[in-house]
């Protein structure tokens, strides 16, 4: 893996860059030594050199997410705009950092038992709310009991249910005993739900006022339209929370965004316009970035629901999808083929071993005579609220499809209600994944037998066993071979079509500098840019 | 609004011979492009051959009737009403070939017919209504023949996505790899068609009720005008936003929807253009002759008012039209793949900042036929008022 | 005629062609004219709707309304020629040499100015005199031409005061710059016969005090010979006959000026006995309301079959009211309507087919009487389909034979629209409608007011005709005594609603009269120069 | 005047009882969407059990008449009440909305409505002249294209290439006045291409339509000037239905902005009904189109007693 070695060069000789060890000309030889044009070195050399951060200034964001009925409460965050906001104003016991690792936020670190259901978190020591009340367990447990009880509403509840007990040990310690083991614990408590909040002493958090211990501190929210933020001066990370102000619009026309956007009234924007974004490259003072990350599409069927419960009908249906062309015309390129599994390149246990699924005809009609059928009618339901372009891949599938003799009858349904008329009720549709941190939570949630979300009614009892087995595993290479057999068992048994992981496709002033790698769990650098980013 | 009641505006001489010849050349014309365009078998084409024979048994029944009478006027509007009607009931075969087409070549017939009908008028009008003619009459025939002078098909991947101009791709391609000229002339078909059918419909309904309201008065005219007040009262853009997300986007939703909000505008203008004529003594004179309803608003308050309700179709026409194009901008208008203006502006709408001029297209395609339609509202007005000035 | 040659020239009118265009197409409509007026000379222009009296009036002040041109001869005023002058030398002779007095004076006032501010506006503008001394010398115009309340009235808007009130501030507007001629376009046509004789000595009076030339147009001969000192008789865009009032009504050389002068002539013979039976149409005590107003008190009036009731009055006088509550247009407030004997639903919407079609109606305005969108055949078949139920070829035929009744040739009328008939001729069609339910009783609205002269008296003769060849009954609502004179068996006079005089035509119109019926009759102009001046004076004592 | 007062007072009653039909359809409207406020926000984390609890905690479980009966009762104490989604107090949340709304109105009818009337004018004056072509063409171009497509255009030429004008009409309170204006030009102008067209044709429409009128003709025949004539003459008589038209298209700038508002990220109480349809927030949608319904009436109200005062025939009766 000739490329593979390449990229880990560049990454050190950014390092020596940026630590002054190397001199321009000498980046510059290396580099192109690899094979990288003197163009391209010298941009990197520029943003690399740049890169150490500075204070100052006010940055204006461009979101595309936003809506009037957004809050403050974090238990119904439903966009990247609020999710944005949220993680600017407060943390979390950890945080999912811009190289995709976990890092303690909140706490200092954590301990599992053996059997890693039961875990102790230390927390952070002196670290102030906007108020200036100081952090501690109590406050920890009355946010994360926010999204725990009956009367809760909060999205994240089924994240914690597995908590059976949570409770403090002393004031720096929280303890939480899980009902199974769940080696990734730590990273479900870097949900962007689970913010820590101050308690406001009766069990329940000021959610409201939006302190928190973030790097900024609010100062106007008009959710929808905009907020602005101050800095906080007294904010615990050190190299984080540059900009001085920041102001949140919520520009929800791609159009008007990116006019801005090239007008200089805001200093970036995120979700541009795929069909465009070639164009604005070009464009003076702008630039933009691309991170390949866990967002991906699925098109799960119901393998209990014939034809689908025959597999080789859905294998017939994983090969007659052409998923370049999908890739080239519903995201423009911006994104990566799937490989009929959910889990990313940017995640940790990604199985490069296993060999990429491709559009070929004859292995579609194979399976599809194995299946004792010649031709095949099925319904596929599709709406632009599974994510943009839904109903056009599912026309373009159809057209593919039938090259194979399998008529696919694409079902225009109803944006309004699809997620909860359509999904998980239809046998065949199109729905996207935000993705998650880890391979456990993405199973769990999605492919898991008696899951709520196993979208495509999977229930395979090898899959079953190691995924509570790689759950409760602490050993890294263990771990690893189960969740790879794991992706293998879903690329050939599992019922759900995984054609596509988008790119996050954003775009920002040149002015604006930052780290060299940047978060794909989220858009905008996992939604932290605010507290990420700095101007040059 | 003036009334026009002198008579002189319609009295134009077209000779029958020169009529006849007309529509017969337009009946041959359809019957040969069925035949061309046929592919599927003998029993299929049956339907056709019913239809294109029925209408024209229609058209003959009316015939005798039809040069330069009022009448005329009539058979026009219900033969237009007919078709309206028929494809909003069978919109999803209507959609298809062959019928979309003979749909579209029936609205030509129905233009020859005004052709006709009013060509004494037309050798008078001045150059801006013949630009204003000329340019519906194009969009007309591009409508009803689409599927014959369109390259492609209306939704088929033809090449690759965003291809320059080019002699196979004449206009480009779009972001899916289909015709950009065939997504115009189809886009056309679909928002000129389902504009034009949601104009009439709502003529249909606001006339129909303007008129009771004018000839009955009293408790009807009340109840009639309360209710479009309050309809009114509602922003008709939130009102068709909140219905649309009820009943789904689908065509006659859409068709109706809006039909229904903008009868409430052609409410007023009917009630109001037929309360001056409710007033004359003829109207008088019918009543206490002890004319029913039905025959008091269709002889003798319909024929007087159509001159200004037509001039206020062309404008509403081109209300609906923006409307229509307003609403795919929200997303809720005519739903993709099926192509329509508004949206195919809507999509491309970003390539405007690079200075790539395949979006204005489509918005040129409505501008033109607005400014078309208007100027040919003008010219009517002006005849219709008796204005020379 | 020496006399006059003596007098300098003001106005020389020299071969004046106009030209009307009608569907894109230039016509001439007036055909080489020859005008001349001197200096304080009163030219009447008298002839009938279209004889283009108006059009060369307007002409005589350079003007010509939209849809007309003067496209030949000179206009000679003073010593500019108005045929070539600039549009703004023009304009800087209207209104200050040059004044206009149009027909209706409430539609020619500006409704949202008051008297006094359009009064000042031609001197004002003109730069004659400032707004100050205009006012006052309004004021005193007003009071010349006896205007109540002369020092008020000018500060009212034009709703505000009577019709023939408004034509006198006309008067004043017109002579605000004190103009050398003064063009009077049919001043006292809209208005009842007993207001005219006050509008008519005003203009007389004030014409005759600052010797203003005057061009004073008219359809009726009778008011022209009170005015004019000259007469011109127009037909069809062409001279007729010109010459001395006197002369003229004395002794016309000219045929159609004979009919002119003849149009009253026409009488009606006097009837037999009235029959003893029950009348055809009784009314009896009727009163009546437009919302809260009243407008009929207590009227009773009977009509037997195969006679002539003429109702009189001027207008606000409750006749045309009368003829709404008998066909049920509007319920009276008491009494009843009963036909042949039996009473009649007063809500025409409650009576039967029959009742219906024994009663028609004949409207003023034969324009709007008549659908214009609907043929001939369509308008007179309509009844016989409804009321008789013939179809097809019978309904056509008698269709035919109805056209024929009313002396208008079938193949030619029988698929024309309204639009391609003259006025007389829509009024015989709305007598053919009228006929064809096979009535027993026709109410006639002032059937003739709108038509002209010779037309009317035609009309009048028609109906005559039809009623002994038909049996039938008229009730004839009219302002016009003449009218009354020609056709009425029985005679009805109202004012304000109540009924002052009725019976028999010889009756009523033999002395000694009701004071008001006095009053109307000695208001119709009479073909004699002398008629005003003797009745002033009579009047005056 | 007495019979103006009873008009208004009859006229006010009348649009109280409109409002509350609006009210009802409305809610009926909101109540039949399909998926309600807790799927809307929740999205694809929806389970019955969340939702329940949504609803639960906002009342959403009670039957709909007695969700109505308890808004309307609380309408009648003017408690406009909360934002389910948000909840945040209704009155307090449209206020500012509807304080930019009427801003952006305002500036594009202090555009609007002297250019459209004086073209008009202008155009009667010189009609069938160059200029009344040019200025019928060049209107009639501005209302044949869609509005966020002017809306584009003006961006693109006034905004990214000239520079003149910011692109988004970012504004808030903080901002002085002139600002404000500034930063409203670009959507004004977009609105007053959109609605001058039909203002100033009917003002030039209705100024012809007098010119045949006698009192007209008489005017020129006193020998005044043509633009006295048309000014002094015409105008005031053709004020009842320039009014109408004016005023129309003033409802139209409150309430019909939603494209613009959207294009230009302006925070109008458009986009706000917008959203709160989509997130089936009921108490909101209602207060909005009671603000939209009010608005309407009041404006059509303020019609008819203008064109009353501009009428000497009803405003001094004999």
């Amino acid at each position: 893996m000739g490329g593979n070695g390449n990229m880990k060069r560049i990454d050190q000789l950014q390092q020596l860059a940026q630590n002054s060890k190397i001199s321009r000309r000498h980046f510059m030889s290396q580099a192109t030594a690899m094979g990288i044009t003197a163009a391209a070195a010298s941009t990197m050399w520029s943003r690399t050199v740049k890169a150490a951060p500075k204070r100052g200034g006010k940055m204006r964001f461009g979101s595309g997410h936003g809506s009037t009925t957004d809050t403050l409460d974090p238990a119904t965050y439903a966009n990247g705009g609020i999710i944005h906001q949220g993680y600017g104003m407060r943390n979390h016991l950890s945080e999912v950092d811009n190289d995709g690792t976990l890092v303690p936020e909140l706490a200092e670190g954590w301990e599992a038992s053996d059997d890693a259901t039961e875990w102790v978190f230390k927390l952070r020591k002196g670290v102030e709310f906007h108020n200036g009340k100081t952090m501690d367990a109590t406050d920890v447990i009355d946010s994360l009991n926010h999204h725990r009880g009956k009367e809760s509403k909060s999205a994240a509840k089924p994240l914690l249910a597995p908590i059976n007990e949570l409770k403090a040990d002393g004031k720096d310690k929280v303890v939480f005993k899980l009902a199974g083991g769940s080696a990734d614990f730590p990273y479900t408590v870097s949900d962007y739900h689970l913010a820590i909040m101050p308690s406001m002493g009766d069990g329940k958090v000021d959610w409201r006022s939006g302190i928190g211990t973030g790097a900024y501190i609010k100062d106007k929210f008009e959710p929808g339209v905009r907020s602005t933020f101050k800095r906080n001066p007294n904010y615990f990370k050190s190299g984080r929370g540059h900009f001085d102000e920041v102001e949140f619009l919520t520009i929800g026309d791609v159009v008007a965004r990116t006019n801005a956007l090239s007008t200089g009234e805001i200093d970036a924007m995120n979700r541009c316009d795929l069909k465009t974004v070639h164009l604005l490259k070009r464009r003076k003072g702008v630039r933009v970035e691309e991170v390949t990350g866990t967002l991906h599409y699925t098109i799960p069927m119901h393998t209990d629901v014939a034809p689908f419960d025959n597999n080789d009908v859905r294998l017939a249906l994983k090969y007659s999808l052409d998923r370049e062309v999908l890739l080239k015309t519903i995201l423009r390129g911006h994104g990566v083929i799937g490989n009929d599994h959910p889990i990313s390149t940017a995640n940790r246990y990604h199985n490069s071993e296993l060999p990429q699924r491709k559009y070929d005809l004859d292995k579609a009609k194979f399976h599809l005579k194995k299946a004792g059928l010649t031709a095949l009618t099925v319904d596929l339901s599709a709406a632009d609220a599974a994510f943009v372009g839904a109903v056009d891949a599912a026309v373009l599938y159809k057209e593919q499809a039938a090259k194979a003799g399998i008529n696919i009858n694409v079902v225009r349904e109803p944006n309004d209600g699809y997620w909860s008329n359509v999904w998980l009720k239809k046998p065949w549709c199109m729905v996207y994944w935000g993705g998650r941190p880890t391979e456990d939570m993405m199973f769990s949630q999605s492919l898991a037998q008696g899951a709520d979300w196993n979208e495509s009614h999977f229930s395979n009892k090898r899959f079953n066993e190691l995924l509570v087995q790689a759950r409760a595993e602490l050993d890294e290479a263990k771990r690893r071979g189960m969740y790879e057999e794991m992706q293998v068992i879903v690329n050939r048994d599992g019922g759900t079509v995984v054609p596509l992981f988008a790119n996050y496709v954003f775009a920002m002033s040149d002015k604006i500098q930052h780290d060299a790698k940047m978060a794909g769990n989220w858009d905008m650098d996992g939604d932290k840019a605010i507290e990420r980013w700095w101007f040059g | 609004m003036t009334m026009p009641l002198t008579g002189s505006t319609f009295s134009g001489h077209a000779s029958p011979w020169f009529s006849r010849v007309a529509v017969a050349a337009v009946h041959f014309f359809l019957l040969i492009l069925f035949l061309q365009n046929v592919t599927v078998d003998f029993w299929s084409a049956i339907p056709g051959f019913v239809f294109i024979h029925a209408y024209s048994a229609i058209v003959l029944v009316y015939w005798s009737r039809l040069d330069q009478t009022p009448a005329g006027d009539t058979v026009i509007v219900t033969l237009t009403l007919e078709f309206v009607l028929i494809a909003i009931l069978f919109w999803d075969s209507f959609s298809a070939w062959p019928w979309s087409t003979l749909f579209g070549l029936a609205l030509v017939q129905i233009c020859a017919f005004a052709a006709v009908r009013y060509w004494s008028e037309l050798r008078q009008a001045p150059y801006s209504a013949w630009f204003g003619l000329i340019v519906i009459l194009i969009y007309i025939m591009v409508a009803a023949t689409a599927p014959i002078i369109a390259p492609f098909g209306e939704t088929a991947i033809v090449g690759a996505e965003y291809d320059e101009w080019s002699d196979k791709h004449l206009l480009g391609t779009d972001n899916l790899g289909r015709d950009m000229f065939t997504r115009l002339i189809y886009g056309g078909r679909n928002t000129v068609g389902i504009a034009f059918m949601t104009t009439v419909l709502a003529f249909v309904l606001g006339g129909l009720a303007g008129l009771l309201a004018a000839a009955m008065r009293g408790w009807m005219d009340q109840v009639l005008g309360r209710t479009v007040d309050t309809l009114m009262a509602i922003p008709s853009f939130i009102f068709a936003l909140l219905i649309l997300t009820i009943v789904g986007t689908s065509v006659p939703s859409l068709i109706v929807v809006i039909a229904v909000l903008d009868a409430t505008k052609v409410f007023r203008l009917a009630r109001a253009v037929s309360m001056n004529v409710v007033v004359l003594e003829f109207v008088e004179a019918a009543s206490l002759r002890g004319e029913g309803l039905w025959w008091i608003i269709r002889s003798e308050i319909l024929p007087n008012i159509l001159p200004p309700l037509v001039a206020e179709f062309g404008l509403r026409f081109c209300f609906v039209f923006l409307f229509l194009s307003g609403l795919s901008f929200l997303g809720l208008g005519i739903q993709p793949p099926t192509a329509d203006w508004g949206s195919m502006v809507r999509d491309n709408a970003t390539l405007i900042t690079y200075g790539d001029i395949t979006p204005l297209l489509p918005a040129a395609a409505i501008a033109l036929l607005t400014i078309g339609v208007n100027f040919v509202v003008d010219w009517f007005l002006h005849k219709a008022s008796g204005l020379k000035d | 005629m020496s006399e006059s040659k003596t007098r300098d020239v003001l106005l020389n009118m020299h071969g004046l062609r106009i030209e009307g265009r009608s569907d894109e197409i230039w016509q001439e409509i007036v055909h080489g004219v020859n005008v001349i007026l001197h200096r304080g000379e009163v030219l009447g222009l008298i002839g009938e709707s279209g004889a283009g009296k108006s059009t060369i009036g307007l002409a005589a002040m350079g003007f010509a309304r939209d849809g007309c041109r003067i496209s030949g001869g000179t206009i000679m005023f003073d010593d500019v020629d108005l045929a070539k002058a600039s549009d703004d030398s023009l304009r800087l002779l209207r209104g200050s040499r040059i004044a206009y007095v149009a027909q209706s004076a409430a539609a020619a006032f500006n409704p949202a100015h008051k008297l006094i501010d359009q009064y000042c506006e031609a001197p004002v503008q003109h730069g004659i005199m400032p707004r100050a001394e205009a006012e006052s010398d309004a004021i005193d115009l007003y009071g010349r031409l006896q205007l109540p309340d002369p020092g008020g009235i000018g500060f009212r808007y034009p709703h505000q005061v009577s019709g023939g009130q408004l034509q006198r501030a006309m008067t004043a507007m017109a002579m605000a710059c004190r103009p050398d001629l003064i063009v009077f376009d049919e001043p006292t046509t809209a208005l009842d016969v007993t207001t005219q004789i006050e509008v008519l000595s005003a203009i007389r009076d004030i014409v005759r005090q600052f010797n203003t030339a005057a061009i004073y147009i008219t359809h009726d001969l009778a008011v022209v010979s009170q005015m004019a000192d000259r007469i011109m008789v127009l037909r069809h865009g062409n001279l007729v006959e010109e010459g001395e009032t006197r002369g003229m009504i004395e002794d016309p050389q000219k045929d159609y000026t004979r009919d002119l002068l003849s149009v009253r002539s026409f009488r009606k013979e006097i009837s037999r006995e009235p029959d003893p039976e029950t009348p055809l149409l009784r009314v009896e005590n009727i009163s009546a309301a437009y919302g809260k107003t009243p407008v009929l008190y207590n009227v009773s009036i009977d009509i037997h079959r195969k006679r002539t009731v003429a109702v009189v009055g001027e207008s606000g006088s409750g006749k045309s009211t009368l003829a709404r509550v008998i066909t049920g247009l509007l319920q009276p407030s008491e009494g009843h309507v009963y036909y042949d004997g039996a009473p009649m639903p007063p809500d025409h919407r409650k009576r039967n087919k029959d009742e219906k079609r024994r009663l028609q109606m004949i409207y003023q305005m034969p324009d709007t009487a008549i659908n214009p969108k609907q043929r001939v055949s369509t308008i007179i078949g309509r009844p016989l389909e409804f009321y008789l139920g013939l179809r097809g070829g019978d309904r056509d035929a008698r269709v035919r034979q109805l056209l024929e009744m009313i002396e208008l040739d079938p193949d030619e009328f029988f698929d024309r629209f309204p639009g391609e008939l003259s006025g007389g001729q829509k009024q015989r069609i709305c007598i053919a409608r009228a006929l064809a339910a096979e009535p027993e009783l026709i109410i006639c609205d002032e059937v003739t007011s709108a038509l002209d002269q010779l037309v009317a008296e035609e009309i009048l003769k028609l109906l005559q005709r039809l009623q002994d060849e038909l049996g039938l009954a008229y009730m004839f609502i009219t302002h016009d005594l003449a009218t009354v004179r020609a056709v009425a068996d029985e005679i009805v006079v109202m004012l304000q609603g109540e009924v002052v005089e009725q019976g028999p035509k010889e009756q009523v119109l033999t002395p000694p009269h009701h004071a008001y019926t006095e009053l109307l009759l000695s208001s119709v102009p009479e073909m004699d120069p002398d008629w005003l001046d003797n009745l002033l004076e009579q009047r005056a004592n | 005047m007495p019979q103006l007062g009873r008009m208004v007072a009859q006229r006010l009653a009348l649009g109280l009882l409109t409002l509350f039909i609006v009210s009802l359809i409305i809610f009926l409207c909101v109540e039949l969407l399909p998926g309600n406020l807790a799927e809307a926000i929740l999205g694809q984390a929806a389970t019955p059990e969340t939702v329940a609890a949504f609803n639960r905690e906002l009342g959403l479980d009670l039957p709909p008449h007695e969700r109505y009966i308890a808004w309307l009762i609380n309408i009648m104490q003017g408690d406009f009440g909360r934002s389910l989604a948000s909840q945040r107090e209704i009155s307090e949340l449209l206020g500012s909305r509807l304080q930019n709304t009427l801003f952006l109105a305002a500036v594009a009818a202090a555009i609007a409505v002297p250019l459209a009337v004086s073209l008009g004018i202008l155009a009667a004056l010189y009609r069938e002249s160059i200029f009344d072509r040019a200025v019928n063409a060049v209107t009639l171009t501005s209302i044949s294209v869609p509005e966020f497509f002017v809306a584009y255009i003006l961006i693109i030429v006034l905004s990214v290439n000239l520079g003149w004008f910011p692109s988004i009409s970012n504004i808030n309170d903080g901002l002085s006045f002139w600002e404000k204006v500034y930063r409203t030009a670009l959507p004004a102008f977009t609105l007053t291409l959109v609605c001058v067209a039909h203002m100033m044709r009917m003002t030039r429409a209705a100024i012809i339509n007098l010119l045949a009128s006698p009192y007209i003709e008489m005017a020129r025949l006193k020998g005044l000037r043509p633009g006295r004539i048309i000014l002094k003459h015409a105008l005031p008589n053709a004020l009842a239905p320039i009014i109408n038209v004016v005023v129309l298209n003033l409802a139209y700038l409150i309430v019909g902005v939603v494209l613009v508002e959207v294009v230009f990220v302006y925070p109008g109480m458009g986009q706000l009904l917008v959203d709160s349809v989509a997130k089936r927030d009921i108490p909101v949608v209602q207060a909005c189109s009671l603000v939209f319904a009010a608005t309407y009436i009041l404006l059509n109200l303020l019609a008819d007693v203008l064109s009353i005062m501009s009428n000497p025939r009803l405003l001094h009766p004999r």
